[in-house]
């Protein structure tokens, strides 16, 4: 069958909700409004306001409130209407959920997911279209998921909402419509995808590149005109988890390609492909490399308005393929 | 339109202020009335056409819309000048008309064009005039709370009279930054009005469900409150005269309440319907337009006729046309604008800005 | 020691609460005195020890003593049980022990040793007792609002009578977020108290420099407060039991205050003299002090003398001696704990923690 | 002379203040109370109330309101007691502060430093010992400096009170007391160093160490350990600034060294390493680089308060010679 991004956030919720009574949802707009972008549709016509919470627009607060409710056994899913608005709130995200764990000696597990929009949308500005991927993604306690298609969505927020660990799960607007084809497996009520394991989403000899989120979709086209008009066999790889890194799957790919290209949609500096580039350098894919790793990055300015400035403000299919033909061609000259 | 006339005033309250100083009515000539009018027609002219831009495609984005509020940014105007300070938030366009900007710099920054008044780069919620000490234009819920706080400290620090206004809505004043700057405020006798603009939602939340204490006047506690109909540019004239001049005095902040409506949806995506019934909005138009309530003095006092104002409304609604013909005709940013004004650039001299690729970028430091 | 007498208890006074509800005297058994007096000697002992401690250099960092303030958690534990929920900030040795953990593992816990309550990982800030809803411990200041706001709710959301307290400073007050949490406990009818003890500074700032209104318990401004003489065990005692009723009943949040004061210096490094004099700490503790109170009553009672008081104070300090050996030889931590609960073992299954180098880490999934 | 970098940072605040009268202090405890780690020990008894503002504890508060002073032309120095506690403020920070000049096409100036001890002290557990660098480190519109001695702090800081751009400044509580010998010329009252531009503290031929804040001595200890020991001589790159960061000077000395090592007390994962690695890729470093890249990072945990885990949690001198040892016998072997 053939669902939205949306959908498979939405059922996953569902499932997890009639599965646990411990699970419940919290956030602004979630229950009557069912969500400013709609994600949790219903669920407050199913499991009615005990377990979905239309909070006053007070970050810090709720989220405290769903942290503080973890630690006591109940097993929320905080939505942030879009990640910017974390940053209210990232004191709790970071300070009492992913340091409990480890400053209690291992007593208190704070069992939370907090998800949402997180990146660029269209035409939003520059306060409602940071990327905290690599932020959330340095925190040692949290674990970070940023997924790409219908499956990815499904298969981890219901492994998300499962762990017991606090996980910070970074959606896509742009991806909410977007329609995938998806198995019957993933249907399954209980089909949930590991939490730290990349997905190989097209295999090719030439070059590797490791992306997250929207961005696969922007290299999986990337990687059909490499083809098409360069006869370059791109292999694309889904990170799906920023912490835990997959560099063991990254690695492998590079080994195979000898070649690497990071694509994200964060600002460059300290980000996604910066990490990269460092396993790079601890694995032994560094023996097997034969072109400098290429990134491509959000460009490093605030996201401006106007549209042709945010075209340029990130990266487009032709980046990801001059990316690409640069680390083909340094390693014939 | 040199004459004048008194109005009976909507009652004002007050928490932990003397009411006995607010007058119960006041006098407007006909020439005030007449502004006030036309920049409020204006105003209601712009954003129905922003409505419409956003529907051609024009506008991306968000776009929150003022309809139903102006006598807020009107009768602030009419009470304080451009040395007070004023900020707000994404709900914006209309201030920065109020603090003399022209619908052209308005429309044109939300069709994305290097004629916008923030260059194309800020959009819809990102609007400025420092020259006239209006700062935005905050896409974040609350924030303006304690940045006009910070307005109102330099006013202060640097030893002038001058006051600050943080405007923000029913929603925003749940948000403990507000309550943590208001502290700062009172502790520090500085010279702000908090201005929560309660228009009753915060996107489909009624205040009911949002707020604990839906008086927000008295929501200071501490600090002193007051309590305007909102939908009266007269009233919210004399009200904030009234408060401005107690915070100039050195008194230390007023916590203000303007009782408003947001006839349209938070922004335009939102239809508005969901969370609030038609007639809810009918009668709020029919009983309490802004608009309509001038309009009545001006033909009651005989300084118009419904007839003379449809003329005024005729070249006002020309003036937003052209506007919009600018609006959708002016050039885009040039592509290098993408790197300028990341930095401003300073002794360490320039630097050079990535873009998506290590091979493209541009220089950050162009002169201001 | 069975039999009781009656007390005078010093005034509340209540806000948005009926102040006719709360008792003006209480009756105590002398087994309830002794045992209240037992528990804050043994307090007052460690936190002695724990400055020892630390000026021997075997407490390391911070180190918040709770000298003087005694009474608040003996208090609020002879009002609550273990059912109900409590956190509080990093001032918080003996709320370890007032929910039932030992001197041992609180003083090993700040010599960093792994038969400390948190494993010798948290630190003087981060002590915990989970199974007797203790959630600590929390180093930024106003974090516990929210937080204890979420125990609440847990507590409803289950369908118990259970309730919570969060326990907070006086600077912690002006914190946005518990303004925040407030707002939502009070929406939501949530069973929290809201417990502010005032010990007249936050570090070196006195209330009246940070706090716009000193009067704490009527800060929640719309919800119930109520203010407890917190030097008197008693009065603790029964204001909590009150108020914890009160919450208990679905009425919503308490907001209280707890008029007390902090013996020692903010943390060790602070002498605690620069912003107040000495004669204000004399006098508080001449007058105020909360063991002394109890000490009067069980002499007074005639359940004890001054020489049988000499008796126990020498066991408890044996006790607490005996735990200061425990704590200084106690082990560390093995090395591989720095691996361990950095994330809990799930589905996923274990990963490797990186140390200071690439060839340096461990396992991490150690199982809970 | 000699002097302390408390010294140094007290005296050039004090300089700026009596330059210029648009430049206040605001923070908790700066001033009767003298600074909780006493770096404004002084300022409210010569500038007075209205120039050194104690605030109440409330982070985000203060941090907006100093922001909104910026707007309006006045140039505060904004301390938080510790950085720990910028994460209540850091919306201000990233979205009033650095966004506001490029949002508003270039009208709004922001002129404020952010300042305070970040990263870890010692025994203060995990919820005080945060390094900030790399989260601030990747916002556009934001300068980020981590001074290492005397002159970094005195130099750097001046400069950061003159810059028209919010600046995050990085201090570091256990520098706080410790000496260093100074120039006349850098206790000039018109000392400033640029920002954005790295210091060769050592020069070596075998191996790169590029570090900052306190991890500069230990890598100077360490450059003299493999001197000494193994007659291997390390350059040892103090960054000063991690934004703008000086790619060039690191790409200048691994053309001569061939081999880099990175130090820093961050966690690992997108941090000052990461980004270094990713620098190395994208200049011509990469064509001399004859070893991997060395990084040397705190470990991946909340740091934990025993000593000995504390002790474990953080590089230490061993660390970053064996990094470099590692990297000299990459290429022999
Ligand atoms: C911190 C933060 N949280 C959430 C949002 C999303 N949001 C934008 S406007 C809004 C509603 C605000 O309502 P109110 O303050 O009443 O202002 P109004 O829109 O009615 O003018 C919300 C939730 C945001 N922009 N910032
Ligand atoms: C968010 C935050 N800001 C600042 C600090 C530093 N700090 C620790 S305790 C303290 C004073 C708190 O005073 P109060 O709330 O009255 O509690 P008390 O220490 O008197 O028990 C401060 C400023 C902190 N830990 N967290
Ligand atoms: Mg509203
Ligand atoms: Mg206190």
């Amino acid at each position: 069958s053939t669902i939205t991004c949306r959908e498979a956030l939405n059922s996953a919720i569902d499932e997890e909700m009639e599965r646990e009574d411990k699970v419940f949802v919290i956030g602004e707009e979630v229950a009557e409004y069912n969500g400013a972008y709609k994600v949790t549709k219903g669920l407050l016509a199913k499991y009615g306001g005990r377990r979905v919470v239309d909070t006053p627009i007070t970050e810090a607060g709720f989220t405290g409130l769903a942290t503080g409710s973890a630690f006591a056994g109940l097993r929320p899913i905080c939505e942030f209407m879009t990640f910017n608005f974390s940053m209210q709130a990232i004191d709790h995200i970071v300070n009492s959920a992913a340091k409990t764990l480890y400053m209690s000696g291992g007593k208190i597990k704070v069992p939370i997911v907090f998800r949402g929009p997180n990146g660029a949308a269209a035409g939003v500005g520059a306060q409602h279209s940071q990327d905290f991927s690599a932020w959330y993604g340095s925190v040692p306690g949290l674990k970070v998921i940023s997924p790409y298609d219908a499956e990815d969505c499904r298969g981890l927020l219901k492994a998300a909402v499962r762990d017991d660990n606090p996980v910070v799960f970074l959606e896509n607007e742009l991806m909410y419509n977007q329609q995938f084809e998806v198995s019957d497996q993933v249907m399954d009520k209980d089909f949930t995808l590991p939490i730290g394991k990349a997905k190989v989403m097209l295999e090719g000899s030439d070059v590797t590149i490791v992306t997250h989120s929207k961005q696969v979709g922007v290299a999986l086209q990337a990687a059909a005109e490499l083809e098409e008009k360069h006869e370059v066999f791109a292999e694309v790889i889904n990170l799906r988890s920023i912490r835990p890194l997959d560099t063991a799957t990254v690695c492998e790919s590079v080994k195979k390609t000898s070649r690497l290209v990071t694509a994200e949609e964060g600002w460059p500096a300290f980000g996604v492909g910066a990490e990269l580039c460092a396993s790079i350098f601890e694995t032994d894919a560094f023996n097997y490399l034969d072109a400098p790793v290429q990134r491509v990055t959000g460009a490093d300015v605030p996201t401006p308005y106007a549209e042709n400035l945010e075209k340029d403000a990130f990266p487009v299919q032709a980046d990801i393929v001059s990316a690409c033909l640069r680390a083909v061609d340094a390693t014939l000259a | 339109l040199e004459e004048t006339e008194t109005y009976d005033l909507p009652a004002f309250k007050t928490h932990r202020m003397d009411l006995g100083g607010l007058p119960t009515s006041t006098t407007a000539s006909g020439a005030q009335l007449q502004e006030y009018f036309e920049s409020m027609y204006r105003m209601r002219r712009m954003e129905t056409k922003a409505d419409e831009l956003y529907m051609t495609g024009h506008v991306r984005g968000f776009c929150h819309l003022y309809n139903g509020q102006e006598a807020v940014a009107v009768g602030v105007e009419a009470a304080v000048s451009y040395e007070d300070y004023l900020i707000t938030a994404y709900r914006n366009h209309c201030q920065q008309l109020a603090r003399g900007d022209t619908v052209e710099a308005v429309l044109s920054e939300l069709t994305g064009r290097v004629t916008g008044c923030s260059g194309g780069k800020g959009g819809s919620m990102h609007l400025y005039k420092p020259e006239n000490r209006y700062f935005g234009g905050n896409g974040i819920v609350g924030a303006q709370g304690p940045l006009g706080t910070g307005l109102a400290f330099a006013a202060k620090y640097q030893g002038t009279k001058n006051v600050a206004i943080s405007m923000f809505g029913d929603g925003a004043a749940n948000q403990g930054q507000i309550f943590e700057a208001l502290n700062m405020a009172q502790l520090w006798r500085l010279p702000i009005m908090f201005m929560c603009e309660n228009n009753r939602y915060g996107m489909g939340t009624s205040t009911a469900r949002a707020a604990a204490s839906g008086d927000f006047y008295t929501r200071g506690d501490y600090a002193a409150g007051l309590y305007i109909d909102g939908m009266n540019v007269l009233a919210v004239r004399e009200g904030i005269a009234y408060a401005a001049e107690r915070c100039r005095s050195g008194e230390g902040p007023v916590y203000v309440e303007v009782d408003t409506y947001r006839y349209k949806g938070h922004s335009i995506s939102d239809q508005g319907t969901g969370y609030r019934t038609t007639d809810e909005v009918q009668s709020m138009k029919a009983s309490r337009d802004p608009i309509d309530q001038v309009k009545t003095m001006l033909v009651d006092g005989g300084w118009a006729t419904l007839q003379s104002l449809k003329g005024v409304e005729r070249s006002l609604r020309k003036e937003v046309d052209a506007a919009v013909k600018f609006a959708t005709e002016a050039p885009q940013p040039p592509p290098e604008h993408l790197w300028k004004d990341v930095l401003s650039p300073s002794a360490s001299g320039e630097s050079v800005v990535r873009g998506t690729l290590v091979t493209k970028g541009g220089k950050v430091g162009t002169p201001l």
